[in-house]
């Protein structure tokens, strides 16, 4: 009687159920502690569009100093970054760079949209050189209203994007 | 005017194997919302190509489309720090146009408003230099001793950076009530503030011997080359257009203009920050002097019309003389608008200044131009 | 094992063999001077190695005035490398050959 | 000789408690060296699983060619990265090489001289004499911008 | 030595400053505060100057429809457009309000000084921000609320520097 | 455990130096190179020569090392790559080294090497300073002759003779 | 040529506003400091000499559009403007270029490139500023760089044009004979639409 | 618009946390033990007071706390211990952590605003951490034309060689990972391996800034190699060893600094040099060459290498502190444990355990791994102050001032030495 349960295939199914469970149990554990971990950390990449990166560097100046939330500004190289902030207005030059920088990024990345050019084009809504906002290049996560936003405007678009990283999931697969 | 010559032992056998071309922007921490194309031959720099325009909005077209009011928020974009200043000479020359007249207070509080900004905008392009050259207390403390002159603009304007406060005929709204002694608490503060840098900034040997006698610019060269504010006025050419030809109530406030002799890095990087010192003196001087009580503001009609005719009026900004050319055609938009920008003008000394240079002094090079890419872009 | 001398000896024997065929075969100047500090070493090590067994301190002495010399010498044939890499842009010894004329 | 006699008359100089260590057995003292080793080792197979462990953990997606190109400040890159690109201070490497030597060998010199006659110290100096000469033409030499 | 001692003076002025306060308001605990010693805002109704960024706040009993704050504000932004209203409001005769679209809006306050009844006013609600496009539009009904004023951090000048309290 | 460490020794040093002269790449080669030297350093400490071995590292590794991979890097990537050997001479060449070897060898296995052993105990670093400073001191001041010629003879060889017309092309 | 005409009424207007404007500058300073204002009525004279030496030079060649405090404007023949800035520079000492705006008038087929020119080495002149203007065909379907909108670069005598010139070049197409770097300044590399700043160029709903 | 999902629930968590560990805890009872007592039949056992350590007994030892302190203590006789725990990596990681968060609150400190906060409650002492999951979660990109082998070794191999180095840093007497007669050499010989892993990974990412960057690495570190080798002769002179620990107990009376300032002044320059901190990293100057030599590299491969960076610097103070002042000694102030704890050891109040020889560690070792770490602390301050206050400086100020200024004041220290030496000061017969 024994002998008939353990048989190659009920071993598969046994060792996939273990399987199964093994990943059910670590994986809310590890996605908790990793999304811990992203919400934390988020550097931005150093790119400059326009007039708004005047309010993201008063956001990291000592009165709004957004590393309180891990935020660090200093970075220079993109591949060690984790969030473009859209600092404004997107002209047809600068798009193509703009994409470049964001697909030479590592997963995951985060966009925010700072300013009312970056959302919709703002004050250029009839300009010959700006697109009307950069949903079209890439996928925001937040926007941040403003012309320029307050640097509270900011910090909160980056509190509302911990929120938003806490609820995703943190992986595809183990 | 010869073109640059390459310093000596320079002279490059073959030019594609050993150079190296380096594209430094957009996306870089020391190049700003621009890109330049630097060749380098080891150390050295041996072609500079600027290539500005990554924030070319068009200002100057779609102001053909607004009336004079409407203009203002646009007008002001180009350098949103210093916002007053960049609609002064626009201001100036709408008045002109239009007709008006500005009441005596508010043109007092206008050059408080201009000389808040001007510091404004001194201490922001300081904390970038600061970032340029490596010092990141040299950002943070600029950038936050800054946020006491924007707390003061905030409360006069209501907004941190892009005040739209200068219409023509006057400013928006009336300062707020006990508005003299909070600003004279906070500018003497301030003063005192960024007489502090001197021991860790301008004083600090590694700053100094990183930065004299780099990216010198002589006098000839800066007057044939056309530069102007403090790049002018470090290589020893007294020119204000405060000075030289006043505009509002300048010629009653009590200022000296800073001059410098040897047109290097330092000289540029020292002299803004001489001139917030007169900055404080003249918001001083002007809180004193000015009415203290009086209308601020004539009273436009809607969509006035301009004279058929055209203005050219300049002031000095934080950067350097900034002009603004506005033709009319007795229509209530006018016909162009043309602003002359002193970015622009910098930026032209930028390949002279770096050719010939080590890589590692292009950034501070660079930014001792006092350039503001978004508003050479416009 | 270790501590007899001959193990050593034949270690530095067959280094000094592959630091000759070096020499003999290529042509490559780079490679040939790391064939020459193969050579070195092996006779670094048979110094090193009879210093060590007939206990004298001459052995370790001049190992290190071999590893001096070494350094003196590599200076100098890189210097010459770069010297006939930039008039020939080339580090073929076969090309050098024309340096005499 | 004169070494072993200052050994054996019992220094006077206190701050020293033991002189090193000598092997007797050929290969003992590597013993002592082999946690260096250890260590290194130890390194490297704590830190190679952080990598494959973060290999696993993150997300990839290699659908977008752009993104292995090298990084240049968000423009398509042009010409070779690892040019023939040489900075104008060839000359210090030269003499690093040369001057690293020197240095290290004056700890011969350095560790010893507590057990040796003043009278030696002489050779040395007339040694640092002719390095500090040579050493005063290559920094003239290596302040020219042709060397690299 | 010139040198040396500028190098211990760069020093010296660093340490010093680590005895100083900290400059920071902590925002999302501390806010500006807007009330008070020279600003110019009223905490009562919850408005201010034409110029503060903030959003808007709409009073529907003065509010008659006119379209003036929206042809304003074509020139500038284009973000004011007119929707209906419910008609059992019957705050004015169109039934049309103004709706503000935070996402073109500049907060220039052109509008309010075109509104010839009063009826728009900026306030000191600048925490906008949005996970959608859809979020940052906000109809008559959103601007009519008033914003709250819990607000009170302003710089204050000691002899350890400035802060925030 | 020394048994052990010499095996391996030996299987690193002479594999890697057979893979310096053979790896494709210059780079690869040198730092196969490196795994010789340091090799040697290893064999140094298992002779009970500290100060040799450190000395080897220090120079070897981190300095002639340097320099060999920064000239590598000077050169052409295609140089790089390229390998440039004469076809003819590689199987003499192998023949040359096998003859060497066996001979060397034989003689080696034949004299009376293979009675040295030793329980004595192994020699101080400090007896080399001593030696420098007293029996080998004209050594030593040769010693500083050789540096400074090479210094002096590297830094001349390297100096670039500008070419007049060179002015770029821009 | 149609704009004189206009020039006229031009000048008249300005004369006006120059009779508010004076009215204008007195009204604030009744007493206070007589010291550095106090030559204003002499001005317009000595601006009037600086129009007239040009005149005298040049004669027929330029004309004068109007003389305010501190400002003067002429025009120039586009064969002549090089001349033109050649004698400012040489005699007249103005020395650098504040800003160059190029006009589209469409209705006179003409653009017009007008040179802000004033000088920092002659503390006389610090207050002045010359405006040159100079008018080039314009042709309804532009060629930027190919048609007949050309006219001749200052660069070789302001050496501070020569980034106005390159953006006057992409924004209206008027090609700078003589410029060495007539290549694109502001606008994306990829720009194949009218020159921005023409007239016939609508934005986006306008 | 973006889709949200449900919020995370804290308990959520810890319920899976539980589950866990009901899951480990039931393969550990199924597969560990047996497999325990498997390993435990197979392998040599040490021999512990007196009693050989079979199975058995092991078991026995796992259930009686006061039985294990033995094993415990055995085990931490061992090289394993050693290299991954106290004196060794362990230990070196953590102080390289504190000196991450310490770095960054005191810059913040210095620059008038707080730093990390949030994270961790409590003036973001998790903020590292935070850092460290993000890096591990994070995707690694290998540039395509890259070479890949060398791309990825370099920061594994930059992390070991600064673990190398810190295993030649005693920290409290008898207690270094590895005591060798040579110790300063050794140092010397690992310092060299720096360059060569930097230019590699320069070399191998294929792209224009970490060439540079790499570059520059080489140059700096290699100019400033000579002027720090040359300063620590002064010390080596007057004790006339090369033994760290020797050298350490050698400043029982007082440290070398006072004797020395040239020496320890040109040392703590180079040392700024050889760690690229500010005012000397060019290696990694952001605006003008990216990142340098990092450029390339991203998630945990940058945060490899910044273990690197900050195990290193951990390493160059204590050298610093062994070299000049004084390592471990200072007077005793841990205090001394009680008589009873020694000879009986510690009851256990309800559960009546005893535990027989129990401090694990001497008196003298806690009191000198105390000194050690603070005054590692204190130099690490000091190597952390300059990035506030200075500007980076440029390549070929770097390399005048390695070559001309330092090597000559190297020079002068020796020659004091040297004066103190043979005046009679110091020394044999001396008057110290
Ligand atoms: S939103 Fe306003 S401040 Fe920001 S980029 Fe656009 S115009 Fe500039
Ligand atoms: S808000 Fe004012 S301007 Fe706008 S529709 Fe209402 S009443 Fe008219
Ligand atoms: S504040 Fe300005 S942009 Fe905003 S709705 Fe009013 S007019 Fe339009």
């Amino acid at each position: 009687m024994l002998k008939d349960l353990i048989t190659p295939q009920n071993a598969n199914v046994f060792v996939g159920k273990l399987g199964d469970i093994l990943e059910k149990a670590i994986d809310k554990p590890l996605g908790y502690a990793i999304n811990w971990g992203r919400i934390w950390s988020l550097w931005p990449v150093h790119i400059e569009t326009a007039c708004c990166s005047v309010e993201f560097g008063a956001a990291s100046s000592p009165r709004y100093d957004v590393e309180r939330f891990g935020i660090i500004e200093a970075f220079g190289s993109l591949r060690q970054c984790d969030l473009v902030v859209v600092q404004g207005t997107i002209t047809r030059k600068m798009a193509p760079r703009l994409r470049l920088v964001y697909d030479q990024m590592p997963e995951p990345k985060y966009v925010i949209a700072m300013g009312a050019c970056a959302i919709t084009g703002g004050l250029y809504f009839d300009s010959y050189n700006v697109l009307p906002g950069i949903d079209g290049i890439l996928p925001v996560d937040v926007y941040v209203p403003g012309c320029p936003p307050r640097p509270e405007t900011l910090i909160q678009g980056c509190m509302l994007l911990q929120e938003k990283i806490k609820r995703m999931k943190a992986r595809k697969f183990v | 005017m010869s073109s640059p010559t390459l310093p000596p032992g320079l002279a490059i056998q073959k030019a594609d194997e050993r150079i190296m071309t380096l594209n430094v922007g957009p996306q870089h921490p020391g190049s700003g919302h621009m890109r330049i194309i630097v060749q380098i031959d080891g150390d050295y720099i041996v072609a500079c190509d600027p290539d500005p325009g990554y924030v070319h909005r068009g200002e100057e077209k779609m102001a053909e489309y607004r009336n004079y009011v409407l203009n203002i928020p646009h007008l002001e974009r180009p350098v949103i720090h210093d916002s007053c200043n960049i609609l002064y000479p626009y201001v100036l020359g709408a008045e002109e146009l239009l007709g008006l007249e500005v009441p005596e207070r508010a043109k007092y509080i206008r050059v408080i408003a201009s000389e808040l900004n001007r510091c404004v905008y001194t201490q922001y392009w300081l904390a970038i230099y600061g970032i340029f050259l490596g010092h990141s207390t040299m950002f943070m403390w600029p950038a936050g001793d800054r946020e006491l002159l924007i707390d003061l603009l905030e409360k006069m304007t209501g907004a941190r950076v892009t005040h739209s406060y200068f219409v023509p005929g006057g400013i928006r709204n009336d300062l707020p009530a006990n508005f003299e002694d909070v600003c004279l608490r906070q500018v003497n503060y301030f003063e005192k503030r960024i007489k502090e840098y001197a021991d860790v900034f301008y004083e600090n040997p590694i700053l100094i011997s990183r930065t004299e006698k780099t990216g010198i610019l002589s006098r000839e060269k800066a007057i044939g080359l056309g530069t102007t504010g403090s790049v002018l006025r470090a290589s020893g050419v007294d020119y204000d257009v405060r000075k030289k030809e006043p505009y509002d109530v300048y010629d009653e406030l009590d200022f000296e203009t800073n001059v410098m002799k040897s047109g290097d890095s330092y000289a540029r990087s020292r002299i803004p920050w001489l001139d917030m010192m007169e900055s404080c003196r003249i918001i001083r001087d002007a809180l004193q002097k000015m009415p203290k009580s009086g209308s601020v503001r004539v009273k436009l009609k809607p969509n006035p019309k301009g004279a058929l005719g055209s203005v050219y009026k300049r002031v000095e900004s934080g950067r350097g003389a900034l002009g603004c050319y506005i033709i009319s055609d007795k229509k209530p938009e006018p016909y162009r608008v043309k602003l002359s920008v002193p970015s622009f003008r910098n930026l032209i000394a930028l390949p002279q200044l770096l050719i010939g240079e080590k890589l590692g002094n292009m950034p501070s090079v660079y930014w001792s131009l006092n350039y503001w890419p978004v508003e050479a872009d416009r | 094992m270790a501590n007899e001398l001959t193990e050593f000896v034949l270690v530095s024997v067959a280094l000094l063999g592959i630091g000759i065929y070096g020499l003999s075969v290529k042509r490559n100047a780079i490679r040939m001077l790391f064939a020459i500090e193969i050579v070195i070493n092996a006779a670094n090590l048979n110094m090193v190695a009879f210093g060590r067994f007939l206990p004298h301190s001459g052995g370790q002495t001049l190992a290190l005035f071999s590893i001096a010399i070494a350094a003196a010498e590599v200076a100098v044939g890189l210097s010459l490398i770069i010297v006939a890499y930039r008039m020939y842009h080339n580090i073929d010894i076969a090309d050098f050959r024309s340096l005499k004329g | 000789m004169s070494f072993k006699k200052i050994r054996s008359k019992k220094c006077a100089y206190l701050f020293i408690q033991k002189l090193g260590f000598k092997a007797k057995l050929v290969g003992e003292l590597a013993g002592n060296y082999s946690t260096v080793v250890l260590m290194f080792g130890f390194a490297v197979a704590a830190m190679a699983p952080a990598l494959v462990i973060s290999r696993m953990l993150s997300p990839r997606k290699r659908s977008n060619p752009v993104k292995f190109l090298p990084m240049e400040c968000g423009q398509v890159p042009t010409g070779e990265g690892r040019t023939h690109f040489m900075m104008q201070y060839y000359a210090y490497i030269l003499m690093f090489v040369v001057f690293d030597v020197v240095a290290i060998f004056l700890y011969a010199w350095g560790s010893t001289i507590l057990y040796l006659p003043k009278d030696a110290t002489l050779p040395i100096i007339g040694f640092l004499a002719i390095v500090f000469g040579a050493m005063a033409f290559a920094l003239h030499q290596s302040g020219r911008r042709d060397i690299w | 030595m010139g040198t040396a001692t500028g190098i211990i003076k760069a020093l010296n002025s660093g340490i010093k400053h680590i005895a100083l306060k900290r400059f920071t308001l902590r925002y999302p605990e501390e806010k500006l505060k807007f009330v008070g010693d020279g600003y110019q805002f009223d905490p009562t109704t919850g408005v201010g100057i034409a110029g503060l960024k903030g959003r808007h706040m709409l009073f529907h009993d003065h509010c008659t429809g006119c379209q003036l704050c929206s042809i304003a504000c074509e020139g500038v932004a284009e973000a004011i457009g007119m929707v209906k209203v419910p008609e059992e409001w019957k705050q004015n005769k169109k039934s049309i309000m103004p709706q503000i679209d935070y996402g073109k809006c500049v907060f220039c306050g052109l509008c309010v000084d075109a509104c010839p009844f009063y009826a728009l006013y900026m306030t000191n609600d600048y925490e906008l921000s949005s996970f959608s496009k859809e979020g940052l539009i906000y109809t008559p009904a959103q601007l009519q609320v008033k914003p709250t004023v819990a607000q009170d951090s302003e710089i204050q000048i000691s002899a350890r520097g400035a802060t925030h309290g | 455990m020394a048994d052990a460490a010499f095996l391996a020794l030996s299987v690193i040093t002479i594999g890697s130096a057979i893979a310096a002269l053979e790896l494709r790449s210059l780079v690869y080669g040198s730092i196969a190179l490196m795994g010789t030297l340091g090799g040697i350093a290893g064999f140094f400490l298992l002779l009970d020569s500290p100060f040799v071995a450190m000395f080897q590292l220090a120079v070897y590794v981190g300095s002639i090392a340097v320099l060999i991979l920064f000239t590598v890097m000077l050169v052409k990537r295609e140089l790089i790559f390229k390998k440039i050997e004469d076809k003819r001479r590689k199987f003499v060449g192998i023949a040359l080294m096998l003859v060497m070897m066996v001979a060397l060898g034989a003689v080696i296995l034949d004299s009376g090497i293979k009675q040295i052993t030793t329980d004595e105990p192994a020699v101080d670093f400090r007896e080399i300073g001593e030696d420098f400073l007293t029996y080998y001191w004209p050594a030593l001041i040769l010693m500083g002759l050789i540096l400074s010629g090479a210094v002096t003879g590297a830094l001349v060889l390297a100096r670039r003779v500008d070419e007049e017309n060179g002015q770029r092309v821009n | 040529m149609s704009s004189e005409s206009e020039k006229e009424t031009v000048e008249k207007k300005t004369e006006d506003a120059k009779l508010t404007a004076d009215k204008v500058s007195e009204k604030p300073t009744p007493a206070k400091k007589p010291a550095p204002t106090k030559e204003e009525p002499e001005l317009p004279a000595f601006e009037k000499g600086i129009a007239d030496k040009i005149v005298e030079k040049f004669g027929e060649k330029t004309t004068i559009t109007y003389v305010k405090p501190d400002r003067v404007g002429i025009k120039v023949g586009r064969d002549d403007v090089h001349e033109v800035a050649e004698f400012t520079r040489d005699v007249l000492n103005y020395d650098h270029v504040d800003s160059v705006s190029g006009v589209d008038y469409p209705a006179d087929k003409e653009i017009e490139v007008v040179y802000h020119l004033s000088s920092y080495t002659d503390p006389t002149l610090s207050r002045q500023i010359l405006e040159v203007a100079t008018r080039a065909p314009r042709e309804d379907d532009p060629i930027p760089g190919n048609d007949a909108t050309r006219l001749p670069s200052l660069r070789d005598i302001f050496y501070s044009v020569e980034f106005h010139e390159r953006e006057v070049f992409e924004m209206l197409g008027v090609y700078f004979e003589g410029h060495p770097d007539n290549r694109r300044l502001l606008l994306p590399e990829d720009w194949a639409d009218l020159p921005p700043l023409r007239k016939d160029f609508r934005n986006k709903g306008r | 618009m973006s889709v949200i999902a449900p919020n995370f629930k804290l308990s959520e968590f810890i319920k899976s946390i539980l589950d866990n560990l009901f899951w480990i805890l039931l393969i550990m009872a199924l597969i560990g033990f047996p497999a325990i007592q498997l390993v435990l039949f197979f392998i040599e056992m040490p021999v512990i007071n007196g009693e050989l350590l079979t199975p058995f007994l092991a078991l026995t030892w796992l259930i009686d706390p006061s039985r294990s302190l033995p094993i415990i203590k055995a085990f931490m006789t061992t090289d394993l211990f050693r290299v991954a725990a106290f004196p060794g990596f362990g230990f070196a990681a953590l102080i390289a952590a504190g000196t991450i968060f310490v770095e960054r609150k005191m810059l913040a400190k210095l620059q008038l605003r707080v730093g990390p906060f949030y994270c961790g409650k409590i003036e973001g002492i998790l903020q590292l951490m935070g850092d460290g999951l993000k890096l591990i979660s994070k995707e690694i990109i290998i540039p395509a034309k890259a070479d890949k082998p060398l791309f990825w070794a370099a920061p594994v191999l930059f992390v070991a060689t600064a673990a190398a180095f810190v295993a030649l840093i005693p920290v409290a007497p008898g207690w270094v990972v590895a005591d060798v007669d040579v110790g300063l050499l050794a140092v010397f010989a690992v310092i060299g391996f720096f360059p060569i892993i930097t230019i590699l990974s320069a070399w191998s990412a294929n792209s224009k800034f970490p060439f540079i960057g790499g570059i520059r690495a080489l140059y700096q570190m290699v100019s400033f190699e000579i002027p720090l080798i040359l300063s620590l002769l002064g010390v080596v002179i007057l004790t006339g060893t090369l033994n760290l620990s020797e050298i350490a107990a050698s400043q029982s009376s007082f440290p070398w600094i006072i004797f020395l300032p040239i020496g320890a002044i040109v040392f703590f320059i180079t040392m700024l040099a050889e760690l690229e901190r500010i005012p000397f990293d060019l290696p990694e100057a952001e605006s003008e060459i990216v990142a340098g030599w990092l450029t390339e590299f991203s998630g945990m491969m940058y945060g490899l290498v910044q273990l690197g960076t900050y195990l290193k610097l951990y390493a160059f103070a204590g050298l610093f502190v062994v070299l000049f002042l004084g390592g471990w000694s200072g007077p005793m102030i841990w205090p001394p444990f009680p008589e009873e704890i020694i000879t009986e050891g510690i009851e256990l109040g309800p559960v009546t355990a005893q535990f027989p020889g129990l401090p694990v560690f001497s008196q003298e070792m806690l009191n000198g791994t105390v000194w050690f770490v603070l005054k590692t602390v204190g130099v690490i301050f000091f190597i952390l102050l300059p990035r506030g206050v200075f500007p980076r400086i440029r390549v070929d100020m770097l390399l005048d001032l390695g070559w001309k200024k330092l090597i000559g004041l190297a020079f002068v220290n020796i020659f004091i030495a040297l004066g103190l030496l043979y005046a009679g000061i110091l020394g044999p017969g001396g008057i110290f």
